[in-house]
């Protein structure tokens, strides 16, 4: 791209505002677009984890056993956050256990393991080809029955955001299609083929949140998904923004700020300043949930890396195996190091290739040792300021670094760690070879852990104080009794009777001082406790 | 089989600091070459015997300090440090003074606050400035190897016998007979014009540079332009390759600019030079690029490396003009230096999602 | 602070807890005339009088100040010493008085001897405060004149030149005792840097005397360690 | 009467000052080439001892560049109008230590009671900034330097700009010191030692300018 085409690309886009930061790391998509997108046969066994998203895992409704068709209900989502889990094809469950899948750790998680009979037999499934006809809260119903969640990668459960903005009524549907990874293509080629129907589930999307504007935001550089996405949209009020074409645009609140100068506030949501976003996979699949009434079951998800022989996009059955998918390209197995779940920045590296697809799996890479080196030792920070230049959320990663090293909490939070996006622009163009995001995960789990403990221990504190107070306040009472049976004695020896009137009085005098005695120290600790924070 | 990293980006832009270092080595040859052209061979030996001895305490300091020797003397810190400090001093002089200026500098200034990218203090000013103090005689005196005899005899400072005397003058122990060397030595070039132009008084420089003396021009007092255009070359080929960022040079050569713009004009007398003569006439560039903007002990933020330029700029100008030593880059930058943690915590950027508060549609 | 534990610590003061080079108490005079031995010691020797004769005072009149106005009052004692020894320098030891300048007077404000007064004056009677001081003196005269020392053999080759001007006056009439200059080797040595950075020196030697003989190390822990990097070792 | 000290201060180059440039050449001088706590060492151990937060350093940076310089004024004109023409001259330290306490002491219980500063160990901070050599100090020189009394004033006010830029600046400095990986025998004392070596080593290249 010439500075000039920039130059009338910015002209036609006077509403593209400039972010920070960013990286323009090479792209390899080439090789993945090369081909169309490609169903994959069934294969012969499906890994169904139960949380495949943020959030809270879904409970199965099946048994060990059980036959169940296409499009079945596996697991129900329990509470909001949480999202259904369906059949992908018709199969008996041989087992529901804890597996090894791509969670970032090597912690298993409930899976269920499927059998695919072959037969692929479909439950009855009820497209609806004009959703005009329902409500926006049916429509929302049948979203969240559908069990989709944000396809871009987060994961975030698509009908508890969209609830959560229909609650604060936003104003700008954002569909994310900045696909920004070097090695992703999913969505660009998802909007080649398909950006008519992309198009229509983003209609939906608007018509269910009710926002009054929806714009799709794509990167500069894709060119033929430009050509598609502008016949799609013709005579339609969605409104198409090219942004410049560099990593970290992708991220949800540095595209917000490309295409509407607007920050999103610290501690805020997005829909709190009137803006929802969601990514083009996620505008299909509300498609094909709605139109064609099918719940979320495939993705499309880039199989690409150099060991492979044909790398090129898949639309994956939720649950097949990674390795079959890379024998589907065919692999060249002496040349392969390692799979990335994921883009080559945020993605992580696989334990196994025996893990399966997961909902938000938009890409897997296959490396090889010449494009992804083993980690170079790490060197000295030079301060050299090439990761604050590329911090898309103007960090000053390498201070950061500094407190991280010598643990000096106040000093992280005040420069900013929780704002930290982990896109890892910082580590990338390290020249150090620091592992900075690794650094930032353990500080920030660090103080997490500290403020538990503080929290812990000022728990324990007020319990002492308290304890220590009731034993002196017995020992008071104990007195005070004492005295006043003296006083009583003394009045029944003077006065010749006993008031039992009067008695009752003092004690009830006696509890109420001690109350109030009790509520002022109450009170006071709590002063204390103000104080100290 | 070879892992991938635990943490993502599992990707790297395959930028080193030994090639970052290299590359400001290399930024730094058309300068050194016009000096050399200008000076003679001394410099070579200055810069060759500081590397030499540079690397050699480096390699011992590591193993004091049980590092890993060979892998911290791939980051080349320790070749930029000898290169910067042997284009500083001046050509002609003893090797000792050599040893201590680079032992001052990896040993003080850089191996006791922990190595490479711990020093607040940039490592080969600060064994600059130590010798400065110590020996103000031996570091204004810049020998040239029989200057006095260049116009008369055409002597070439770049041939074999101009190599001889600079080899002699650098290590005195070679000379059999010591009065054939003291006989060689008579020439002596003042540091920079801006050296003369602060003994020789306000304006016999000025008439000099005034009645258009060539810049190509061999004798002392001028040919400075030409290494500072060198540098100037090295410095826009680092710009280039992005290893330095454009915020200190500009701001600093702006500063330095204006302020002698703004002292020059008022003055019916010219007292404190020319613009040309403060940007041009020193070494000015060397530290604007490559002297400055050592990113260790340089301010980090965008705005901070702004006012670091200014401040570095304003006390060149000060020093020169009102001070008493003749080339002031090295105090100025370690001035900077102390300065810069100050700026990096008062000039910090404005992170993404706090303070500015922007409505939508507006 | 009882007996016993100023039994226990007494000594620390010179080594341990050094007012100078552990502290950091005390420092101006000690950078500012440590050049060369003789007006080290000179000074050193003028602190030592003022601080135990301040303390003593202190002590004996601890009683009688009031709590809130204290450091005033030391303040005024540290000054009126400082004021007597000015003049005593000036009848008997003028030259060395001119040598070190404005650092005599200076006296008055010396942190080491403020503090010490705060801790243990306030507290103890005037015998253990006399010993507690010399010893406190007796540190601070030990780190001016190893920085002194250190100096002047740095930057001339040899120590104690003029060494006359430590002789009073009166027993000294002829002798010219003007300062002179010695040969200059390493004249850095002389400058104010060069005291700084050789008394960080010294700090640092003394850390690492420490901690190799076990005197009570002063020297901080290691905080910063370095973080390994994880990998991933699962096996594809 | 005193002589000047040891130390060069180049003062006496200044005795013709008269202009506004030369008021801002004193003040420069005595803030930067002849900073009074590196180059003269007057009030080292302040600076060590309150530079090692940085918040801190700037509150007691401002409070100690009020006190100096009110401080060296009032005693300036203290030593001027009354114990020179009177003869009491003997009298002056006394004098300077009772009226710098004083004021430190009455301007930390005015700030007190109007700003909840974070001062901590507001005892200390009395003493160390009414006891501060740099406080006395500069009345001092200010008694023998032979200057006016507006270019001393001059003088006063530079050398609290000094004290209190550096404070802060070297504040700064040792922050980021706390994060670097000094090697074990250097880390605290020494190394700030050593820094503080390398700062006096630049600010002497001033000296000369004006």
């Amino acid at each position: 791209m010439t500075i000039v085409d920039r130059l009338l690309g910015f002209k036609r886009n006077p509403r593209v505002h400039k972010i920070p930061g960013g990286i323009k790391p090479p792209a390899f998509k080439a090789s993945s677009l090369r081909s169309r997108i490609m169903p994959t046969p069934i294969p012969r066994k499906l890994i169904m984890p139960l949380l495949q998203h943020q959030g809270v895992a879904a409970c199965p409704v099946v048994a060990v056993g059980d036959r169940v068709l296409k499009y079945q209900l596996l697991a129900e989502a329990r509470g909001t956050s949480s999202v259904a889990l369906h059949a992908p094809t018709s199969a008996s469950i041989v087992e529901i256990s804890n597996t090894l899948v791509a969670n970032g750790s090597a912690e298993l998680q409930l899976c269920i393991l499927l059998e695919p009979d072959g037969a692929d037999v479909a439950v009855e499934i009820t497209p609806i080809p004009d959703y005009r006809a329902l409500s926006h809260l049916q429509l929302l119903e049948l979203v969240t029955a559908a069990g989709i969640c944000g396809m871009g990668g987060a994961g975030f459960p698509l009908a508890e955001k969209l609830r959560l903005s229909i609650d604060k009524g936003v104003e700008l549907l954002i569909i994310n299609a900045a696909e920004c990874e070097p090695y992703i293509s999913a969505d660009e080629a998802l909007i080649r083929e398909r950006a008519e129907l992309v198009v229509a589930g983003s209609k939906i999307l608007q018509s269910i949140c009710l926002a009054s504007r929806c714009i799709i935001a794509i990167a500069d550089d894709k060119t033929a998904a430009i050509t598609a996405l502008v016949n799609a949209l013709q005579n339609s009020s969605i409104e198409l923004v090219q942004v410049r074409a560099k990593y970290s645009i992708g991220g949800e609140k540095q595209l917000i700020q490309a295409v509407t100068g607007v920050e999103v506030p610290v501690g805020k949501l997005p829909s709190d300043i009137g803006v929802l976003m969601q990514n083009v996979g996620t505008a299909y699949a509300v498609y094909e949930a709605i139109v064609e009434g099918r719940p979320c079951i495939s993705r499309i998800t880039t199989v690409t890396g150099s060991p492979l022989i044909t790398p090129k996009n898949f639309e994956t059955l939720i649950g097949t195996p990674v390795s079959f998918l890379f024998d589907l390209c065919g692999i060249d197995k002496s040349a392969h190091t390692g799979s990335i779940m994921g883009g080559s920045l945020m993605g992580i590296a696989l334990p196994s290739t025996k893990v399966p697809v997961v909902k938000t799996t938009n890409c897997l890479i296959a490396t090889c040792a010449e494009e992804f080196p083993p980690a170079a030792p790490e060197q000295a920070c030079i301060r050299c300021g090439f990761c604050a230049t590329a911090c898309p959320v103007s960090l000053l990663p390498q201070q950061l670094y500094a407190f991280a090293r010598s643990r000096e909490q106040d000093q992280l939070i005040d420069y900013g760690l929780f704002d930290c996006i982990e896109c890892g622009a910082c580590a990338y163009v390290c020249p150090s070879q620091i592992p900075l995001v690794q650094y930032y995960r353990a500080s920030k789990a660090e103080i997490h852990e500290h403020r538990a403990q503080q929290l812990q221990s000022a728990h324990w504190q007020t319990r002492f104080q308290y304890h220590q107070y009731r034993l002196k306040e017995q020992k008071d009472e104990a007195r005070e009794r004492k005295s006043s049976r003296i006083e009583t004695q003394a009045a029944k020896t003077s006065n010749g009777h006993f008031s039992r009137v009067r008695a009752r009085e003092e004690i009830a005098d006696a509890v109420a001082r001690v109350k109030a005695r009790k509520s002022k120290f109450i009170s006071s600790s709590n002063i204390d406790q103000e104080k100290k924070d | 089989m070879q892992s991938l990293a635990a943490c993502s980006p599992l990707q790297h832009s395959r930028l080193t600091i030994g090639r970052i270092m290299l590359l400001v080595v290399v930024a730094c040859i058309p300068g050194i070459s016009m000096a050399t052209w200008f000076f003679g061979y001394g410099l070579i030996i200055n810069i060759g015997l500081a590397i030499c001895v540079a690397l050699a305490l480096e390699a011992a300091i590591l193993t004091i300090r049980q590092k890993n020797v060979r892998l911290h003397l791939a980051d080349n810190s320790a070749l930029v440090t000898a290169v910067l400090f042997g284009i500083a001093i001046p050509p002609g002089c003893p090797w000792w003074i050599v040893v201590i200026g680079i032992f001052f500098a990896i040993v003080v200034a850089k191996h006791i606050y922990g190595g490479l990218g711990q020093n607040p203090f940039n490592p080969a000013m600060c064994g600059y400035l130590l010798l400065l103090l110590s020996f103000p005689l031996e570091m204004a005196s810049w020998y040239l190897p029989s200057g006095s005899l260049l116009e008369q005899q055409s002597f070439n400072p770049l041939s074999w016998s101009g190599l001889q005397q600079s080899m002699l003058l650098s290590m005195p122990f070679l000379a059999v007979d010591s009065i054939s060397m003291h006989a060689s030595i008579d020439g002596l070039a003042m540091a920079t014009p801006l050296a003369e132009f602060n003994m020789a008084g306000k304006s016999a420089l000025l008439a000099a540079q005034e009645s258009g003396l060539s810049i190509f021009a061999r004798t002392s007092g001028t040919g400075w332009e030409l290494v500072n255009i060198g540098y100037l070359l090295g410095g826009l080929f680092l710009l280039y390759r992005r290893i330095i960022s454009w915020h200190i040079p500009l701001s600093l050569i702006v500063t330095v600019g204006l302020l002698a713009m703004f002292f020059y004009a008022p003055g019916s007398s010219a007292a404190y030079g020319t613009p040309y003569l403060h940007l041009f006439g020193s070494a000015t560039m060397i530290g604007a690029f490559f002297i400055a903007t050592d990113p260790v002990s340089a301010a980090t933020t965008n705005k901070g490396k702004i006012v670091y330029g200014i401040v570095i700029g304003c006390a060149i100008y000060a020093i020169r003009v009102w001070g008493s030593y003749l080339d002031s880059i090295a105090l100025a930058v370690l001035f900077g230096n102390f300065c810069a943690p100050a700026l990096d915590h008062f000039c910090r950027p404005r992170i993404y999602g706090h303070g500015r508060s922007k409505e939508l549609g507006s | 602070m009882s007996n016993l534990e100023y039994q226990a610590n007494q000594g620390a003061s010179l080594w341990q807890n050094n007012p100078v080079l552990v502290q950091l108490l005390g420092l101006s005079p000690v950078l500012a005339v440590s050049n060369t031995v003789v007006n080290g010691l000179g000074l050193g020797v003028a602190t030592a009088i003022v601080f135990i004769l301040s303390c003593v005072t202190a002590s004996l009149a601890r009683k009688y100040i009031s709590y809130t106005w204290r450091f005033v009052w030391y303040l005024l004692i540290m000054a009126s010493y400082t004021t007597i020894l000015e003049f005593l320098m000036r009848a008997y030891y003028f030259p060395l008085y001119q040598e070190l300048g404005i650092y005599v007077p200076l006296i008055c404000c010396n942190f080491a001897i403020l503090i010490r007064m705060e801790i243990q004056s306030s507290m103890l009677n005037w015998k253990l405060t006399a010993r507690d001081s010399a010893l406190v003196a007796a540190g601070f005269l030990l780190a001016i004149v190893l920085l002194a020392t250190l100096r002047e053999f740095v930057a001339t080759g040899s120590v104690l030149n003029d060494w006359q001007l430590l002789l009073a006056t009166p027993w000294l009439p002829e002798v010219n005792q003007s300062a002179t200059t010695g040969s200059v080797i390493f004249s850095f040595a002389n400058l104010q840097p060069a005291a700084l950075i050789l008394l960080g020196l010294i700090v640092a030697a003394k850390n690492m005397l420490d901690s190799r003989f076990g005197f009570g190390s002063t020297a901080e822990k290691e905080t910063v360690k370095p973080v390994t990097r994880a990998r991933v070792t699962g096996s594809l | 009467m005193l002589e000047l000290p040891a130390i060069p201060i180049h003062l006496a180059d200044l005795e013709q000052a008269g202009t506004v440039t030369n008021f801002l050449s004193i003040i420069i001088a005595a803030a930067l080439a002849n900073n009074v706590v590196l180059v003269q060492f007057l009030g080292v151990s302040s600076l060590f001892a309150y530079s090692d937060r940085l918040q801190s350093a700037i509150e007691v940076a401002l409070l100690s560049f009020f006190v100096l310089f009110v401080a060296a004024l009032i005693n300036l004109l203290l030593f001027r109008f009354l114990l020179a023409p009177l003869n009491l001259e003997y009298l002056k330290l006394l004098c300077f230590v009772s009226i710098s306490s004083g004021i430190s002491g009455l301007s930390i219980h005015w700030i007190k009671q109007r700003f909840p500063l974070s001062l901590r160990r507001q005892k200390l901070a009395f003493y160390l900034i009414g006891g501060n050599s740099a406080v006395i100090g500069v009345a001092l020189i200010n008694t023998v330097s032979g200057l006016g009394i507006v270019e001393s004033a001059a003088y006063s006010l530079g050398a609290a700009l000094g004290f209190a830029l550096l404070l802060i600046a070297f504040a700064a400095l040792r922050q980021r010191l706390d994060t670097t990986e000094v090697p074990t025998p250097f880390r605290g004392a020494a190394i700030h030692l050593v820094s503080a070596g390398i700062i006096a080593m630049c600010f002497l290249g001033f000296a000369g300018p004006v």
